[in-house]
């Protein structure tokens, strides 16, 4: 079979970026790792690493064809053209000029799958049995993941996923697909698993800043892959989906500090790495599609607002006990309408205007339609998977195996031996 | 032979072992302990909540002395722990029997 | 002087690679270091920065020449053109159209030289004369790996290396001059230094744990520079090489907790960092002629012979304390036999077919031949080498020194102060 | 509006790169954090992650444009043309066929600025009060980075920055903006605040000397983005300057060592570390313009004069707390000298000849002129910000804060609950 | 004087301290050791390599009292730290000479 | 019933604990200490500054015996704790009033 042509430098790119977002889970372990006690941190970090285990056999099985294969008809799922990468070996995607290799785009789309789920860890920190966990992460990817990335991501000239195909909302990076998403998922399962012992009791302090820093620098670092790299080329729209992503990330850094500052007294340093992977959050959505103004307003806000979620928590007793909901939910939804507000075509003339640009609402309300959607579909259906595996081979572990740890229970080891 | 045992600021720790040695003592066990006491411990914020860390970090020192120094070590050791804030620290003293040096079997004042 | 004309996507991508394998060392000292007890956590790291130091002098003077340089004649080593990267500068190497600086390519075979030889200090963990190691560097990599290389890696029109050139065995990454090389060696070095004080009596427990994962992680990453950058070039054969890396990853991960949930009744944290390890080592020969489902039985199959092997030395009694002859040299047998099974001219027309896809069982006999003679030829070579070491300057501190730890013996410091 | 045409494999570099020099100050926040006493760790790494934060928005706000916009005659700084980035979406920056987006370009320096500054915070450890450092960053960028950048690295064909336009000295990845800056800022930062607590008396040991070997190799990494980066094409020059950096970074960890070796007894983990940072300071500057072995003279004498350098503290009794000013200050200086003395064009034909080259020492005296006046420049401005902070807000916390720990006393937070 | 030592599982310092707190105890030295009893450690496994953690982690407090509250307050110990299972733990009283309050030099009683 | 502390290598814990159990005591507690004594720490050097860490590790035994057993038990920890060389450290024997374990309120020598 001969290979058929493919931009290099597209390629280069992309397969760059792929391996950034691959490194995005490891980093999200330490970044994990490092938020919970000592005697779950290696359960933890495992969560994310079966994350990358599972989800990658479970993508190039089936979860790629149901996400990307040509649509079955109403823009809801893929078909079964692409089981085990059949027909992608030496083909291409991409517009003209600008075709990668299949393989690069099903490998870039792989990280992407893998840290969404991984992200879900996070509301169910210290209490989460592991095997459950493991049967999770493939029900998951397959009903909700492939179905909602084929909404979002799969343009196939009008006939693909409903969201980018037939609404026209827009989402660069993940908004919905991984934001969104993880956030709503990670709330009905915060809410099936119930409260760690000692939630509101006990000082849960984080039990290795350091580790959450450099896991919030090399998610930092990943996320340009991410981002720049959604854009499929290496050119002028990766480079403003690049610094966009710099300057929201960083303004969220510093405004979720300015808050703290102001409530608490003190910045800290959990609040930067926080307020950055918040304003992350809030940029991937629109990072293809605002200018870098847009962004630094989108940053400011996604810092404070997140800031602000992250304690409805302890006010409404659900313990989504690393604030993906907060974070992920929340950073989301600021990105998602940040587009529908300050989207401009002067940043991508493939974009659209928002709100503030045009003064015409119609791009603001296919946003909250998709992001709204996605949150009710995520929650929903997260919640009922997770009852049901609550409910057979049970999802949570018992209080006494909580109170020792699940590092000594679930993995007969312990983190530090110093 | 007695067993002085003093809970002290750790920051002292380095100036009571001078002092102590200027004293003739040259043997000391020291322990990383955690305080309850007047001196309350800090409060620290992590995503808005508020933690309160209730004890204060302070090094336990025990030295094993003859009957007759320890009024004096225990003087030593109220000049160079003394910082005149709360949290000093307390001292105690309790009788001990036997002493033994495990390399040489030793026994009694000559092991100390 | 004028350039020659390059390939600029292929020259990024080839760059990139090198950045990522480069840092594959220093993850390795991280990955070894956890792994280790605290009282020699930075001797085992320092042994890993000795070989980037030592490694890289001892490449541009003459490592380069003695691998790469044209052959002179047996097709065993490379003459001394290149000594002190004479006769580099501004020329290229590669196929016509997809030309790179010849210097981007001695940098990216740099990092394998380095990588390789400090995958051997995990043999010889907790034990050994940091002097005579950064001896053994120099010599190891001047006797052992510049000819493995050549063999393997020098293709030359056919008057090249002989395992690539004559033979025609296909190793498209390094499973002969990386793993296999680095296995047997490793077996050789803890036999000739013997055993540790406390082995199979005391728990030699990992320090830290978080640091094994984390190194895991930055190793998966970084060998996506390795595998797919050793395309040299950004097309489809970089695409499938990465994801066949991915797969095999993730793949020999799963295998290896599964298999020791059945054996031990827990999935543990350092075997899925381990398993990850594994899968990546059998498929760095493989990743460029094998499918995708190839890939993902090569991990399979990698995760559980390599889970197997590590056992072996308590029942052998030789002291490969960091099993790097569990982890490489079985992971690069696996690789390289699995070639000669499952290789396939679907995944790269200029590969071959293996045993299963075929039914002609002649590449796996070349594949065969290559493996057993890296594997013979490093294993006396190295044996000889530390040997000698051992019985001139002495390779092995004092009991005394072992019991104490060789950070404070050999480096005058503590790994931590906390 | 369309967009300019681009190289895409000049921008898949770029781009790449920038990502990578991003990572640089996550890294140097580890680097630097496991330097200090745990009590101050967070703190530490907080001055990194602040400079990222608020050094984003000095950046886009006005920093790039002081820094790049047309100069305003004397070759001084640039004017307020891209203030907000304004004219920077979809223009193109670079010589005729490598073209690359303006905005990868703004992205990709802003991250050396982003660096430098945090470089300082090492002079000033354990001391500095958080709110000030915040302040000090924003005037620093504005009065002493930007113009310095805009003499060394604004080109505009004759009419820009007076070091690379006037004067002709040769910079090619900031041994002047970057290192020799940071050097020299540092000694007046630590001169202003003053001696720790304890300096000279008590012992301040590291706490976690394998953060710093992680630190250390991660920068090492992101280096390549840095020097090779610098090239802003993905070609021959690139890829001599990564060597480059490769040789000089691994020679000086070597040389550093030796060094220790010999006046301390003991090679040490932490001179590996010290000493690869020196080296790829020392190569900072000289890497496109020299030759490998120019490279490798350079990383010697480089590691050996940091090394000298770093007790000379003691000596003159200011606390350069983490060594800036022996590393950067003095390897910016060895590499800047180095040009004058080894630059061949050879390596790059549109670089020059040194001294040992030509015989001619013309280069060498431009190059001296460019390092002083930097120097000086960097000092005496740096100088009085610090003073004016220390006088109106305060820059320095109280002794018994001080004695306490900046964690707890300025961010309400422990590094560690083991 | 008396010292009042316990050895109790970590889990139950919280509650042992409220309990003191309420008893009127306000100084209390805490040290985190390794126990050894009736109670076993656990096993870990390593590539396969199983690895006996023999030891469980305990709690040690250390309480000066005056004589006449030794019973009371071991008492409250042994309520507040009871779960009825095996590594509950040991209290130990012994008799101490005297008691310096560091910062005010004062002694016996009032020192504590 | 007597309070027996032992002050010995870290390394020997292993042997000595061994040891202990096979003259019947299961019970131990044991904390990690800084010892300063005869046996002298030793320097690092970082960046050319040479630091002295003037304490050694060392690991402090606490076992609870009965009057009759003291003799007998100082023996064997002497025994096993003893390698010869200098910072083998220290044994000391303390009267202890009363014991009791918690989980039971047991006292005195049953609950030892
Ligand atoms: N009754 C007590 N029993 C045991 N330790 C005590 C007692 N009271 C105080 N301590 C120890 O002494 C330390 C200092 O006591 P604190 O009350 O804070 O200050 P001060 O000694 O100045 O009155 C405490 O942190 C604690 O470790
Ligand atoms: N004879 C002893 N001397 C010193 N400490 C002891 C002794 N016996 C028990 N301990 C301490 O008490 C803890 C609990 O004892 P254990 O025998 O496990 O349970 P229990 O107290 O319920 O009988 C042990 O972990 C140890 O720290
Ligand atoms: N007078 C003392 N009081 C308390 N502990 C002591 C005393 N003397 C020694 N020690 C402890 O015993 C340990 C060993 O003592 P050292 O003088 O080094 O050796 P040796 O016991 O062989 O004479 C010391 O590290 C210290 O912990």
């Amino acid at each position: 079979m001969t290979n058929l042509p493919i931009n290099g430098a597209d390629t280069a790119w992309v397969l760059a970026s792929a391996a950034l977002v691959l490194l995005m889970t490891p980093a999200l372990s330490l970044f994990y790792g490092g938020l919970v006690r000592t005697k779950s941190t290696l359960n933890m970090m495992m969560m994310s690493f079966a994350a990358i285990g599972v989800g990658t056999i479970v993508w190039i099985l089936w979860g790629y064809s149901l996400a990307f294969a040509p649509d079955t008809g109403q823009g809801l799922i893929g078909d079964l053209t692409h089981v085990g990468l059949n027909g992608t070996l030496n083909t291409v995607v991409g517009a003209q000029g600008s075709e990668i290799p299949t393989l690069a785009f099903v490998m870039f789309q792989m990280t992407f799958a893998i840290i969404t789920v991984a992200l879900l860890s996070g509301a169910i920190a210290d209490r989460a049995k592991f095997g459950a966990w493991v049967v999770f992460i493939v029900v998951w990817l397959t009903l909700i993941y492939a179905p909602v990335a084929h909404w979002a991501f799969a343009a196939q000239g009008g006939s693909g996923g409903w969201i980018i195909d037939k609404l026209g909302a827009l989402d660069f990076a993940g908004g919905t697909v991984v934001e969104i998403n993880s956030g709503a998922a990670a709330l009905a399962l915060a809410i099936v698993l119930g409260r760690r012992e000692g939630f509101k009791r006990d000082a849960m302090r984080p039990h290795n800043i350091p580790f959450i820093l450099l896991g919030a620098g090399l998610l930092w670092f990943g996320w340009f892959g991410f981002n720049a790299g959604s854009a499929l080329a290496a050119g002028h729209l990766a480079s403003v989906a690049m610094i966009n992503t710099q300057i929201a990330t960083a303004a969220a850094a510093m405004s979720w500090i300015a808050y703290e500052r102001v409530r608490n007294g003190k910045p800290t340093t959990l609040g930067v790495a926080s307020g950055a992977i918040a304003g992350a959050v809030a940029i991937t959505p629109s990072c293809g599609f605002v200018t870098p103004l847009g962004a630094l307003v989108i940053g400011l806000v996604g810092g404070v607002a997140s800031a602000y979620a992250v304690s409805l928590k302890y006010r409404w007793n659900y313990d989504d006990s690393l604030d993906v909901v907060g974070i992920h939910g929340v950073g989301g939804f600021v990105g998602m309408i940040g587009i529908g507000l300050l989207a401009s075509k002067a940043a991508n003339s493939a974009g659209g205007d928002g709100l503030f640009i045009s003064g015409n609402p119609d791009l603001l309300f296919k946003q909250v339609i998709a992001a709204t959607t996605v949150a009710a579909f995520s929650f929903i259906g997260t919640w009922i998977i997770a009852t049901v595996i609550s409910r057979t081979i049970g999802f949570r572990v018992s209080r006494d195996q909580e109170m020792t740890g699940l590092d000594t229970v679930e993995h007969a080891e312990s983190a530090y031996d110093l | 032979m007695k067993l002085i045992t003093a809970v002290v600021k750790p920051q002292r720790v380095h100036a009571i072992k001078d002092a102590l040695h200027e004293a003739g003592i040259s043997g000391i066990t020291v322990t990383q302990v955690d305080g309850f006491g007047r001196q309350k411990g800090h409060t620290e914020v992590y995503r808005g909540a508020s933690v309160t860390v209730d004890f204060v970090a302070k090094s336990k020192l025990e030295i094993l002395v003859s009957d007759g120094d320890v009024k004096r070590i225990t003087d030593v050791i109220v000049a160079s722990a003394n910082t005149g804030s709360i949290g000093d620290g307390k001292i105690w003293v309790t009788a001990v029997e036997e002493v033994i040096r495990v390399r040489t079997s030793e026994r009694g004042d000559a092991a100390i």
